[in-house]
């Protein structure tokens, strides 16, 4: 028998196979398919202080092996995540929680952080940095490390419960944001998000989506999801959760041998609703043939 | 909603770069016209959706144009060969709201998921009147289907080469029906919110991510606030639209 | 008849479809293969000043839609590009050739740039700024507006002919390098060298590249490219050569509307040899379709 | 060098995780046993480089063994369907440096080359020595077609199950031979070159970008430079070789 399960700040997960936020709304949607319990745990739909429509549509466009979205953090508001989504995400499912958390402004970091570790539901708080920073020029948060280091002290100050800065791969040198977290009392990095990027339809002359740019994520974004894992691995000690293209049980692994803890699922969600469940299914053979027999030493061992 | 393999039995050219294609398979997911699937096709990442334009139990057919990657690979695949779907998404027409005279206003690959309504309506004794629009006379399909089920067939072409000259608008008639099913391209549907006096559903598209609610991809707003077209859709209340 | 020329600086191009450096040798191999003078132009494997091997074995990966290479600037250093190479290829080719100049430290662009550009068989010179710089920690030079505009101003004194500064897309604002590019006397603008990336074999635990990291390009990368044509061409007034993952007439459609005077074609051409004159060859009946019959008004005609 | 359609005539299993692979198709690009050709397999970016086993006027033969998704593909894919091939790459054996006794050591699928290259010895009147190297019985494949060339064969597996007990090195004669002919994994071509007395060629692998000589992604130190291994190579002479 293998041992698929990992540890995630104390926090036991009974596989590494999370899905992530945005692509599992709050997770009632995949109840239908599958019983969600069979999940290492579960990452909510970004949110943030008010409701928010998002961006105008379309918001979704193809790519070679991946896919743009930008839904532009269409969610219902942290007080109805908490209050309603949450616990009726209880019924269904008993393990562990990721709430993602946005916001514009550091006060809305702060206060929906807050928020989210008060509730008995949420057992870990991912702080999405992805979003510009209104404030001051528009540049998202994580695309600095003095902003990601300011964003993360300040969550800090206000929670309890382990803290996952989340970082956009749009930058020059990843290792030194992530520095900045776990200078700033980051309890672990989530990586990565999605990479900026365009579709231009050629018939109309127009950007497909209505924003002009969205997010690349899906299998074409693992090699440089996986490049980034490892980079972070040998910056900080910090746990991470490892995201980017994750299709399949090989990839669980190769994002683990880069430094990765647990390993979200994000696009391929969406192509094919049974995605965690098999590729969670897949991991047990996997790992006898390659002789592991506990997943948890997979753990960055291709560092050298 | 189920997803299963299902088996190209067959594929007809029936207008211009218009196809029929049979798929074989599980349908007992589909359980009202208007609802979709969302076909995985080898090349592409995100699945293709296409109204389901009539089904039974051994499969379904869709009726597409072929307007890109996905649509062109589907049209050319041969018999025997399996396609992974997503069946029985979206909300579908609600047939209780028909009266005894409904009107179906479909335009180009609108006019399909029509016609598995139709064909159920009839079943249920109302006779609908069919509007079917198209640009121009070589995309013309379905006119003979419609009237073999027994409906009223109006068909209108843009450009007046076959059937009425204009517009769906313009071959609606003012009175004597009871509510309307519209599917067709945006500017069309507007055109037709506009132009009814009666209750009606209207059946949208949206690029999707998913299909099936988890992605935020396909929201729409609506009086009684946003909605996803893929599982609050594809068809919405004329009373709710917003444009 | 549709017109499928386009003018880069005052050289007339029949078409705009250019094999990208380092994926098309010196040109020999592909003469094999069918006419070079079909070819928009050419431009030339990456060159240093003195010969070098390159990076160790494995130096090539497979990506979902796309592939990794860590080649490491294989070249015969460049008087002998200049010497033997160009010469054999001006035998077989007579359209534009453009130059791809690569260094450790200014000193050595400015010498091989000045020797391009004596060379009677040079149109253009494309200066690749990716490399790491030596000097100054290694950082590449043009992960940073300073160093790529030091570049442009070094080489842009010792050159009369155009002058291309190549990008690297591992940046967190490409505007900026490119402003600092043209501000320092650069002609265009070419881009995107290759996406940072990292495979790792499961079975024996170490990355594939001897390398360890090597660069992602192919179909994967076209979103990420397209967005930053669009990005610079908002931001500079030069003419660009866009590429990244470009193997359809579709893609050199796309990035022209994006804002692109020409396209490079790259990894396709290793995946299949005629990509280049396929391409160049369904460009007509494309644009017939689209109701086109000079493609150079397409050039940024997205732009709104 | 050509670029091609062939069509897949059969595949068979003969041995464990190794298949045989009839592809129909031009072969005139091929013009020495030991070049290979480069495959395009849908779903995957790059081509696999698999040696040109046997080849006549109507086709070729590949042996390869399932390691990865490119292989495991081209194993399950059905007679009739169409491969896009590069043909005739690399440099081959050299069969004029064979002298009258030359001997062919293959390990593993290192062996499938050294069949082509037997045959056409054989036409030559020449009778080579061969020595082919498995892990063990099970994987051990193609001592009767050698035999039935009329080769000398002796068979090696490293766990003695099967035939000699050891390495090749170790079925090696250490007299009698003129030349050699070696493919198979690294170490085994090492051993090779130390244990032999006699000039000879070795066949190397490489991770390949294009596979005919534009990427230098497989590049390799020999005592007269760098050369290719898809363009120069893949086979080097001992005499050249850099460990
Ligand atoms: C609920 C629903 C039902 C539909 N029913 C039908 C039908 O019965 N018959 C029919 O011909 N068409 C129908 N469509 C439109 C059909 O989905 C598109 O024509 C198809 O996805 C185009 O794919 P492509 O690869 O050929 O085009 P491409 O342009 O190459 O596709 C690129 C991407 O854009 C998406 N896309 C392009 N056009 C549309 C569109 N109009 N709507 C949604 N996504 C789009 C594709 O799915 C794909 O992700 C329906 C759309 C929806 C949302
Ligand atoms: C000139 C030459 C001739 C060859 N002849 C044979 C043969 O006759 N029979 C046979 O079984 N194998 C042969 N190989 C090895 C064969 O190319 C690989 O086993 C095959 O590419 C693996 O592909 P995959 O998708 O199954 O594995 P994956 O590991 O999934 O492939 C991933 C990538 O690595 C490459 N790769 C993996 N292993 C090798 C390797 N050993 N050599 C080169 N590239 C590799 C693949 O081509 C692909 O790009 C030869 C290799 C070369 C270079
Ligand atoms: C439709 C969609 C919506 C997303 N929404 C969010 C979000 O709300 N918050 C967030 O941190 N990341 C969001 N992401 C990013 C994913 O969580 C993930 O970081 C990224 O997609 C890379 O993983 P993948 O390649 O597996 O999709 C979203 C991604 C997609 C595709
Ligand atoms: C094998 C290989 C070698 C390359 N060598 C060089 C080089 O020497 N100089 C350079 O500027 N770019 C080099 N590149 C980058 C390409 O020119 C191009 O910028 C990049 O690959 C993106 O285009 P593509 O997606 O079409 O491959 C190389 C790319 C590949 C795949
Ligand atoms: S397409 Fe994903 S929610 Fe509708
Ligand atoms: S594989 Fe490209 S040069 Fe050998």
């Amino acid at each position: 028998m293998v041992d698929t399960s990992v540890k995630l700040c104390d926090i036991q997960l009974k596989n590494p196979v999370i899905p992530a936020s945005g692509t599992f709304g709050f997770g009632h949607e995949f109840a239908h398919w599958y019983d969600l319990n069979v999940l290492g745990a579960i990452c909510l739909k970004g949110t943030t202080k008010d409701p928010r429509f998002g961006n105008e549509t379309p918001r979704i466009a193809e790519a070679p092996a991946g896919m743009l979205n930008a839904v532009g953090l269409q969610n219902p508001g942290i007080e109805a995540v908490l209050e309603t989504e949450l616990p009726a995400l209880r019924k269904l499912y008993s393990g562990p929680v990721i709430a993602n958390i946005s916001g514009f402004s550091k006060e809305e970091y702060v206060f929906c952080c807050e928020k989210a570790d008060q509730s008995p539901h949420v057992d870990i708080i991912e702080v999405n940095i992805s979003c510009p920073n209104v404030q001051s020029g528009g540049m998202s948060f994580g695309a600095s490390a003095k902003d990601a280091g300011e964003i993360t002290k300040a969550v800090r100050a206000v929670c309890k419960k382990p803290i996952f800065m989340k970082l956009t791969p749009n930058v020059t040198d990843i290792a030194e944001i992530a520095r900045a977290c776990e200078a700033n009392g980051a309890d672990g990095i989530s990586l990565i998000n999605t990479l900026l990027a365009m579709r231009i339809d050629i018939k109309n002359r127009k950007p497909v989506l209505a924003n002009t740019t969205g997010g690349l994520s899906g299998p074409a974004v693992f090699p440089v999801a996986l490049r980034m894992v490892w980079q972070v691995y040998k910056a900080v000690k910090l746990p991470i959760i490892g995201m980017g293209g994750v299709s399949c049980p090989e990839d669980v692994v190769e994002m683990m041998l880069a430094g990765a803890t647990a390993v979200q699922v994000g696009a391929s969600n969406l192509q094919n609703p049974f995605a965690c469940p098999e590729i969670i299914d897949g991991l047990p053979p996997l790992l006898e043939r390659l002789g592991v027999s506990r997943i948890a030493e997979l753990i960055g061992a291709a560092h050298y | 909603m189920k997803k299963g393999s299902y088996i190209i039995e067959n594929t007809q050219q029936i207008a211009k770069n218009t196809y029929r294609t049979r798929l074989k398979g599980d349908t007992s997911a589909i359980v009202a016209p208007g609802q979709f699937v969302n076909i995985a096709l080898a090349g592409s990442f995100l699945r293709r959706p296409l109204s389901v334009c009539d089904w039974d139990e051994k499969g379904l057919w869709v009726i597409y144009k072929t307007v890109g990657k996905g649509t062109s690979a589907l049209s050319k695949l041969e018999p025997g060969q399996k396609l992974d779907l997503l069946t029985g998404l979206g909300n579908g027409f609600d047939m209780e709201l028909a009266g005894s005279r409904p009107m179906l206003i479909g335009g180009g690959v609108g006019v399909p998921p029509l016609y598995g309504l139709a064909k159920r309506l009839m079943k249920q004794g109302v006779r609908p009147l069919a509007i079917l629009g198209f640009n121009t006379a070589e995309e013309v399909f379905y006119e003979k289907e419609f009237a073999e089920l027994g409906c009223d067939v109006v068909v209108a072409t843009v450009d007046g080469s076959y059937g009425q000259k204009g517009f769906v608008t313009d071959a609606m008639p003012q009175e004597g029906t009871t509510f309307f099913y519209a599917c067709g391209p945006e500017p069309m549907l507007k055109a037709v919110y506009n132009r009814t006096n009666t209750s009606g559903q209207l059946s949208f598209e949206e690029r999707m991510g998913c299909g099936f609610g988890a992605c935020m991809g396909c929201a729409c707003r609506t009086k009684y606030g946003a909605k996803r077209i893929c599982k609050d859709g594809p068809v919405l209340m004329k009373e709710e639209v917003v444009w």
